[in-house]
């Protein structure tokens, strides 16, 4: 069924092995090679799905930064587990060294090899909280003479969270925020929206604290018999981390788990509900000549006046070689973007009920580019926050923290929507 | 003022550029910078022209569009300046190539150019004209280079000769304007000079007969006696190469005495002393010595040289194939191929070494190998090598696999001495690299096969036997399917078994279970499948008692989707189930495709492609 | 005749591309993506000569930089081992003691070099102090025609202060 | 001659190798650990430092753990070439294996089963023996993988040893972790095995179901993927463990959801309730529309999946074709995957929606999708009947834009509509014919002479076309060469006129002694024979009816595709074949 792997990668930009290991000694570095010529044999490597397979050897990566993480398996082994595992090694590296990139491997080439080490056993994925390993794998700056031992948390129940933390003011911060992802067709028709919100926390915590979060949730609700007094909303997926028990909150909904320290994703939901676009973009072209456009759009908020959307960036594609944008806006400013062959229009405060113009003209050069492809139809795509506001009316009841020690954690949360992916495609 | 011409440095640019991780943050800083050149080019600004094109010919080098720079090349070029119009030269020549219509807006800036008084001046437009005219700009500016051929300037005389190729590679017919300033440079002393003018004889000759004859007859002595010269001479520090003066003239010199010698007696008559020289005096310890002797040796292969000197060749290129040097090996097998026409039996002495390089961890001399051995194969020794190569076959680089079969086969094809040695051959290679075999091998084999009627029997059994453990072998899989279906009744029946050849149980359902296997396995393709189709109907009349299990299996592909399979399988059903009466008519012993016709139809298709590429 | 010169660091970079036969940009890209798989994985003690499309690329590496030419398949392969040798050392003494920065920087002066080095894809000069005379000659003309810019707009900066 | 090349561009250090080992051999502790980086620095990048072994293994003994792990990480590259002085370490890891510290006993053993030479592996069982019942579940965790390394070098030794018992106890450990690894263990060594080593009973179902609470992540899905294996025994055991299995629907990780989706799948198949059979596929829904957020690596091989899963059961994302419409920066192979999963999912219901996405595809620039998203919109046509003739007249508005590879496209996928829709589209072939000089693909040009040759007595100038096509017969593909002949012995058949009767000489005459392509030949000749013997059974069986093809959208074998959801997130998922047409049982020399 399921095999492991029989070698872990690293590789830089142009195919050549920076650091590897070998699990099960039935590859080798030759093999880092053939995968880069395979998949370079169709031109970028970013277009290439993500397994390779040649000759017995199947390759499956991820890229990041100006890294390949690759590994290489004789065997039927779990795609998405070995995936997974090379973006959580990703997490890893980030949280040791800030940036993972060439150098950084370069740099550290010793914790590297110890991470490897532990993390995967045998091409097996092992462990791959980054806390907890940091706990006895340190780099250079931190290492010291006593001797390591594993942290209990390594083979726990609890494997995310170590014992003895102790802080003297004991806080929970809690973000909920919601992305807005929507696909609108050049007719004006949407084709596709929904809502995908995360519960971000960030805990400051003693101890093994037990946690309980309630939520407006309707199906416990109702489980309960009560109506809430505000709107109980339904949730499509959720999604827990790892330390949420999972079982319990099949059976009774309840939401209950002891945290890792620090920051992670405690949830995450999705909605499918068909949302209104929060902000409406409309584009009209007129092309004065072949080298002469000019373009008018129009941005409205749609949503009630007593919110107001922030940092709104609209960015309205153009010609890769455009020459002399100009823009005028009658609110905000606009600036051509040639690195996103764009013209970015940003408006730092958007009220709900508003509707904002632009007008841009640009040219373009007489002469064609030798092998003119047609260009990319890039849509229109829209950033922006609005604060104090959630699509679905989702709302934190309660967040209980009980420890054995008895302090009291008082929990701050917040609540945002933001633009996911939402892109209106132009004709 | 644009907000974008923050006017930075070319070095700053390149700085921001190294400065990027990855593909993308390199495109964003080169687009931004495109944008601030485009912006700066519509406003026509003069004073960062120069820069811009600078900076544009770099972001070229990186592969991004740059078309709309192209205009700014022919404004610097137009300036009265020198800076200015280097730079525009340069840029024309990195950013355009002949295939631009833009070129042509350049014609007149070069013209004047080629007229300017500044020697500098002549000599860019000179060096942008050879390196980059299209068709038609030769023939508008051909009298200007001919004219600066008699200048008195050797930097421009050496460039105009240069040009002048480029001329007459895209106009061959202005070749005779040439022939005669081409000759005149021959008797120069610059070698910069010399060097450009024997290379534009050779080019000469090579573009016209009149040319070659007028050359031939006019400067035979000339280029004996630059060659004498230059061998001869004393130790010249300037063109000095590890103790040999000028061997890039030695070469080149070298080079236009074989386009004289060729095919010519008296000729070559007149060079087999000084080549005699310079095969037995030329330092052969260092890299520049050598190439000095294997470009003689090739002139002497290509002369009508006496037999003392091709053997002096041939002896040369014997220490070359022992040499540690792989460069030298690998010149050494290159040049033997030549040599194979002169004296095959020379070379033949050399070929446990050369079999050796087949087996070269080097790519390049592993394929220049191969080359040889296919040269060298004769019915003597085609068994031996043959076994030798198919044995390599099985543990060599996948990549080389396909270059091996190929030649392979084509060793087995064309020297093999009886019909049964080349059907085991064929089936030893098509079990172990079925996947790499041409589609015209496979197809041979069979027409081979069907003209041996006392071999049908082995065969058939031998594939049989081969398909157990070869089904991912694609050929193999065709080849066994069509015998099986043609033969069935002589693999099930043992007809015609050999001596010494095992005899097989094989039941007729036995042969069908194999075509049904390779109708269903997963690594079959269409033809295969399709294949197995009309092996099954065959099979179907050739063993009556088993045609409904036949007729069973072609009607699953009816509805296949699948043109093709669809097809056969509709019309192979009505042929079992309705017309009993004529199937066996139709599926009688196909008629064999005459050899004899055949190979000669095969050998007069691959001369016409030959022609066809010359 | 040499069709192309190709100059790759070891990362796989370009550092100089001269075109002598007619290749769209897509096919240049092409080319250089092919050859460098083909010749950055070559060990060191392999021949120098790859067989590419029917044409030979003569390759010789230095430190970091791959120096590569694509001959004809009648060229002499040894020859052009000499002819890269031959720029190198041009290179090395206009610069003294080139480095890869060298080439990155100034890569117009280079190509300027190895215009004075080929044209047509055929060689045009073998005595390396020429070509650096030549060179030496206009680069002054550069200096001198940028000296008397910058003295007029001094007199021009003198007149309007 | 590289000699003096070296002297530009360059900046070498000589005898690197004599220096360092001078340094291994230093006195000083922290000289040698430097030392020891450096030459693992070298190793890294890829240069050849064994003959440093026994210096190397000299510092061995240390107290320091991190040279400790280097040495040992030297070992393991190294060992192998050097097998005779790999002994050497051996005293050292049996000491370690016993020192106080569980990191380093740890360490020990799992560095010793990475050595993969076989004087070694002997020395390795009395470790292992006592690190599978070492106190702290780090060592047992680790011990127990080592279990199946040891048998990946020396199966034998571990029967001998009884290790595979120690190993099934493992199964029972109160720690999750070693539970997980346990159950990995075993699975891998059963692979490799025919007897049974590894046997799921209900007493080991309800031990893993418990661990798979508690253990981590990446512990639930080795639980999950060996559970896959256990065949509950009836519809009330398969309900059961579906129960227990559901909440990992809910895991943030996207591999312990594929399993678990995996595992309800398969038990799904013995349960009859319809009622249940439908809860579990709404439950399964929404987790698989929220892979579609992952990284877009994971989204691909959810698609892979998720293509295979919509073959099974139809209903499950039959509402949700939205989530696949391709965003405008999905990476072009999650697009791909997005357009096939569209086919699947395509009903009349949605059909418009559908067909606008694919001709907003079919405009964009990249032309493997925009190939893709023409032949999408004509499988739809065959797909849905109500909406075939929609999906035509988006195809032919594409025809008349004249993008070459776009009208080839639409024309083999037309040729696939006729067979679907036999004497119902047929008015469109005027249009198709405008575009016939101007196909160069063998397979469209295929597929537009079978069109010919069917539809021959309905087109006036058949014979003229087909015709056109003749003259190059010799340099044809084979493909293209045997729709000519049966398309021309069909004219032949239809219209038995001179024009015809002359064609039909030409290429049987092309089609037997004029080629060496076998298979060509059989099926020429066989037509030959077949129309000078009985031209009336000619007529029968070359114009036979043909049976209408059938929706091609899902495709796999259902053997085949059965097998393949057995091994959901595998790479058996994501290349859509059978393990054994990838694995090969080779191994390297390395």
């Amino acid at each position: 069924m399921a095999g492991a792997v029989s070698a872990l990668f690293l590789l830089d930009i142009k195919g050549r092995v920076l650091v590897w290991r070998d699990y099960r000694g039935d590859v080798s570095a030759v093999q880092a090679e053939r995968f880069f010529t395979k998949l370079i044999e169709k031109g970028d490597p970013e277009s290439h799905d993500p397994v390779v397979y040649d000759n017995g050897v199947s390759y499956m990566f991820v890229q990041h930064s100006n890294v390949f993480l690759m590994t290489a398996a004789r065997r039927n082994c779990n795609a998405a587990s070995i995936l997974l595992f090379l973006h959580r090694v990703i997490d890893v590296f980030k949280h040791y060294f800030e940036e993972l990139e060439e150098e950084s491997l370069r740099d550290n080439f010793v914790v590297v090899y110890e991470l490897l080490d532990e993390m995967m056993d045998f091409g097996y994925p092992q462990y791959t909280e980054a806390k907890i390993l940091s706990e006895f794998i340190k780099t250079d700056a931190y290492r010291m003479e006593v001797t390591q031992r594993p942290p209990m948390a390594v083979t726990n129940a609890v494997s995310w969270r170590s014992e003895g933390i102790r802080y003297k003011k004991n806080e929970v911060f809690l973000d909920v925020v919601e992305s807005v992802n929507i696909l609108v067709n050049s007719n004006g028709q949407i084709v596709r929206s929904d809502v995908v919100g995360a519960l971000k926390m960030r805990t400051y915590l003693s101890g093994m604290p037990e946690c309980k979060l309630g939520l407006n949730d309707r199906v416990l609700l109702e489980a309960q018999g009560r109506t809430a007094k505000g709107k109980a909303i339904d949730l499509d997926d959720i999604k827990f981390h790892q330390c949420v028990r999972l079982a319990r909150f099949e059976n009774d909904r309840t939401i209950s788990f002891i945290p890792p320290d620090g920051s992670f994703d405690l949830m995450t939901y999705r909605l499918n509900t068909q949302v209104k676009p929060l902000i409406w973009v409309e584009v009209q072209v007129e092309k004065h000549s072949r080298s002469r456009i000019e373009i008018m759009v129009k941005a409205r908020s749609q949503f009630k006046e007593r919110s107001t959307a922030t940092n709104v960036q609209i960015e309205l594609p153009v010609p890769s070689d455009a020459t002399n944008t100009n823009a005028r806006t009658s609110m905000g400013s606009a600036a051509y973007a040639p690195e996103n062959d764009a013209l970015v229009w940003k408006i730092k405060s958007f009220p709900g009920g508003k509707e904002y113009m632009l007008r841009a003209e640009f040219s373009l050069p007489s002469i064609t580019a030798e092998e003119a492809v047609p260009e990319r139809k890039a849509p229109i795509s829209v950033k922006f926050e609005i604060p104090y506001f959630t699509v679905s009316g989702i709302q934190v009841r309660y967040l209980k923290v009980i420890e054995k020690s008895g302090y009291q954690a008082l929990p701050w949360v917040r609540y945002i929507t933001m633009a996911g992916e939402y892109e209106l495609r132009l004709i | 003022m644009n907000p974008f011409s923050s006017g930075t440095r070319l070095r700053d640019m390149i700085r921001a550029i190294r400065a990027c991780k990855t593909a993308a943050e390199e495109r964003a800083v080169v687009r931004k910078e495109c944008a601030a050149i485009r912006a700066a080019i519509s406003e026509n600004d003069q004073d960062y022209r120069h820069r811009n094109l600078a900076k544009l010919m770099f972001i070229h080098m990186l592969g991004y569009p740059t078309h709309f720079g192209q205009m700014e090349c022919l404004k610097l070029i137009a300036s009265a300046d020198f800076p200015e119009k280097r730079i525009g030269y340069l840029g024309l020549m990195l950013l355009l190539d002949e295939r631009q219509e833009v070129l042509m807006l350049v014609t007149n800036s070069l013209k004047q150019d080629l007229n300017h008084s500044n020697q500098y001046i002549v000599g860019l437009a000179l060096c942008a004209l050879g390196n980059i005219c299209s068709a038609e700009m030769a023939r508008d500016l051909a009298p200007e280079v001919e004219r600066l051929l008699q200048s008195r300037d050797p930097n421009i005389k050496k460039k105009a000769a240069l040009c002048s190729i480029r001329i007459i590679r895209k106009v061959p017919d202005l070749a005779e304007n040439f022939m005669g300033p081409a000759s005149a440079l021959l008797k120069e002393k610059h070698h910069g000079v010399l060097i450009a003018g024997v290379q534009l004889c050779t080019d000469l000759c090579k573009a016209s007969t009149e040319a070659l004859q007028y050359l031939r007859k006019n400067c035979t002595d000339g280029s004996i006696r630059i060659l004498r010269d230059v061998s001869n001479s004393p130790y010249a520090p300037e063109y000095d190469i590890s103790g040999i003066t000028d061997p890039f003239l030695h070469i080149r010199v070298l080079k236009l005495m074989r386009m004289f010698g060729q095919g010519d007696a008296d000729a070559s008559e007149y060079m087999n002393d000084i080549l005699a020289q310079v095969a037995t005096k030329t330092e052969s310890n260092k890299n520049a010595g050598n190439a000095i002797l294997y470009e003689c040796v090739e002139t002497i292969m290509g002369i009508e040289a006496t037999s003392g000197l091709r053997v002096l060749a041939i002896n040369i290129l014997g220490r070359f194939l022992s040499n540690r040097d792989n460069n030298i090996r690998y010149v050494a097998l290159n040049m033997l191929m030549k040599a194979v026409a002169v004296d095959a039996q020379a070379v033949q002495r050399h070929r446990s070494t050369i079999l050796e390089c087949v087996k070269d961890s080097d790519a390049s001399i592993r394929k220049r190998a191969l080359e040889l051995v296919y040269l060298l194969v004769n019915e003597t020794n085609v068994k031996p090598l043959t076994k030798e190569l198919v044995d390599y076959l099985e543990v060599s680089e996948q990549d080389f696999k396909g270059d091996l079969t190929a030649k392979i086969c084509s060793i087995i094809e064309k020297y093999s001495p009886d019909k049964l040695w080349y059907i085991d051959q064929m089936l030893k290679v098509l079990s172990e690299a079925g996947n790499y075999v041409k589609d015209d091998v496979w197809h041979a084999l069979i027409v081979v096969v069907s003209n041996a009627s006392d071999l049908q029997g082995y065969t058939v059994r031998s594939l049989y036997r081969a398909f157990q453990t070869s089904l991912e072998q694609e050929t193999l899989v065709r080849v066994a399917v069509w015998c099986i279906g043609e033969y069935g009744e002589m693999l099930v029946n043992n007809v015609g078994v050999l001596d010494g050849e095992e005899p097989i149980t094989v039941t007729e359902s036995d042969a069908v279970d194999v075509v049904e296997a390779a109708l269903k396995h997963h690594s079959s393709d269409i033809t295969t499948r399709a294949m197995s189709l009309i092996a099954l109907l065959k099979l179907s009349s050739r063993f009556p008692p088993i045609t409904e299990r036949i007729r069973e299996i072609i009607t699953l592909e009816k509805g296949s989707l699948l043109l093709e399979l669809q097809q056969r399988s509709i019309e192979f059903h009505a042929i079992i189930q309705k017309h009993q009466n004529i199937k066996s008519s139709l599926l009688e012993r196909m008629p064999v495709l005459d050899e004899s016709t055949y190979v000669k139809k095969k050998v007069g298709s691959s001369d016409g492609t030959l022609s066809a590429n010359k | 005749m040499i069709n192309f010169v190709l100059l790759i660091s070891r990362q796989g970079k370009v550092r100089l591309t001269k075109w002598y036969s007619p290749y769209s940009q897509k096919e240049r890209a092409k080319v250089i993506r092919e050859l460098s798989g083909v010749i950055l994985s070559r060990g060191p003690k392999l021949c120098k000569f790859v067989e590419w499309r029917g044409y030979k690329v003569v390759y010789r590496r230095y430190a970091s930089l791959y120096f590569c030419m694509c001959i004809d398949s009648e060229d002499n392969e040894l020859e052009t081992l000499e002819i890269i040798h031959h720029f190198v050392e041009i290179l090395d003494r206009y610069f003294g003691s080139v480095c890869e920065l060298d080439l990155i920087f100034n890569f117009h002066k280079a190509y300027y070099i190895l215009d004075e080095i080929l044209i047509a894809g055929e060689l045009q000069e073998s005595s390396k102090k020429t070509v650096a005379r030549l060179i030496a000659a206009q680069d002054s003309l550069v200096e001198t025609a940028k000296e008397q810019a910058d003295s007029i707009s001094n007199v021009i900066a003198q007149v309007t202060k | 001659m590289s000699g003096h090349d070296s002297k530009y561009f360059s900046t070498t250090k000589k005898g690197e190798i004599p220096e360092l080992k001078e340094e291994l051999n230093s006195q000083y502790k922290d000289k040698r650990k430097d030392a020891v980086k450096k030459v693992i620095a070298a190793m890294t990048v890829g240069k050849d430092v064994s003959s440093l072994f026994a210096d190397v293994v000299n510092c061995m003994q240390t107290e320091n753990l991190e040279l400790k792990k280097l040495v040992y990480l030297y070992l393991i590259n190294y060992a192998k070439s050097q097998p005779d002085l790999a002994i050497l370490a051996v005293n050292t890891f049996v000491k370690d294996s016993q020192d106080p510290n569980p990191l380093i006993r740890a360490l020990a053993v799992r560095t010793m089963g990475c050595i993969r030479v076989d004087k070694i592996t002997e020395y390795l069982c009395d470790p292992l023996q006592r690190c599978l019942k070492d106190d702290d579940p780090y060592v047992r965790k680790t011990a127990a993988i080592c279990v199946a390394k040891l048998y990946d070098i020396n199966a034998e030794l571990v029967e001998d040893r009884g290790f595979l018992e120690t190993l099934r106890d493992l199964i029972s450990d109160n720690n999750p972790m070693v539970v997980a690894n346990a159950v990995a263990a075993l699975a891998e060594i059963q692979e490799n095995n025919t007897g049974p080593i590894f046997e799921i009973t209900s007493h080991t179902l309800s031990k893993l179901l418990t661990a798979l609470n508690e253990c981590t992540e990446w512990g639930q899905v080795f639980i999950l993927d060996a559970l896959s294996r256990y065949k509950a025994s009836d519809a009330r055991d398969a309900e059961n463990i579906v129960e227990r299995v559901t909440p990992r629907l809910q895991h943030a990780n996207c591999a312990v959801v594929l399993s678990a989706v995996k595992m309800i799948l398969l038990q799904m198949e013995l349960i009859t309730g319809t009622d249940v059979v439908r809860n579990l596929c709404k439950k399964m829904a929404p987790p698989l529309v929220t892979l579609l957020s992952a990284e877009p690596e994971i989204q691909y091989v959810a698609l892979r999946n998720i293509n295979l899963i919509v073959q099974k059961r139809p209903t499950i994302l039959a509402h949700e074709i939205k989530v696949f419409f391709c965003k405008y920066n999905d990476p072009i192979y999650v697009k791909m995957e997005k357009l096939e999963i569209m086919i699947k999912l395509a009903s009349d219901r949605n059909i418009d929606q559908v067909l606008l996405e694919f001709k907003e595809y079919a405009t964009e620039v990249d032309v493997d999708f925009v190939r893709k998203a023409v032949r999408a919109i004509g499988r739809c046509a065959i797909k849905l009947e109500r909406a075939a003739e929609r999906c035509i007249s988006v195809l032919l508005e594409l025809i008349k834009i004249k993008v070459n590879y776009v009208v080839q496209e639409a024309i083999i996928v037309i040729k696939d509509i006729f067979r679907r829709y036999p004497n119902t589209y047929e008015s469109i072939i005027a249009t198709l014919c405008e575009s016939l000089d101007t196909l160069d693909e063998p397979e469209a040009k295929a597929s537009m002479i079978w069109i010919i040759g069917e539809y021959a007595e309905r087109i006036d100038n058949a014979d003229e076309l087909l015709e056109s096509f003749l003259e190059s017969f010799p340099e044809e593909p084979a493909l293209v060469q045997l729709q000519l002949l049966t398309a021309t012995v069909k004219l032949f058949l239809k219209k038995p006129t001179e024009g015809p009767q002359q064609m039909i000489q030409v290429v049987l005459n092309n089609a037997t002694v004029e080629t060496d392509n076998p298979d060509l030949r059989d099926r020429a000749y066989i037509y030959w024979r077949l129309l000078s013997t009985d031209p009336e059974a000619a007529k029968d069986v070359v114009l036979a009816e043909k049976p209408v093809i059938s929706d091609d959208s899902n495709q796999l074998d259902p053997s085949l595709l059965d097998e393949l959801l057995a091994n959901i997130a595998t790479l058996s998922s994501v290349y859509h074949k059978p393990p054994e047409a990838f694995v090969t049982r080779t191994k390297l020399a390395a």
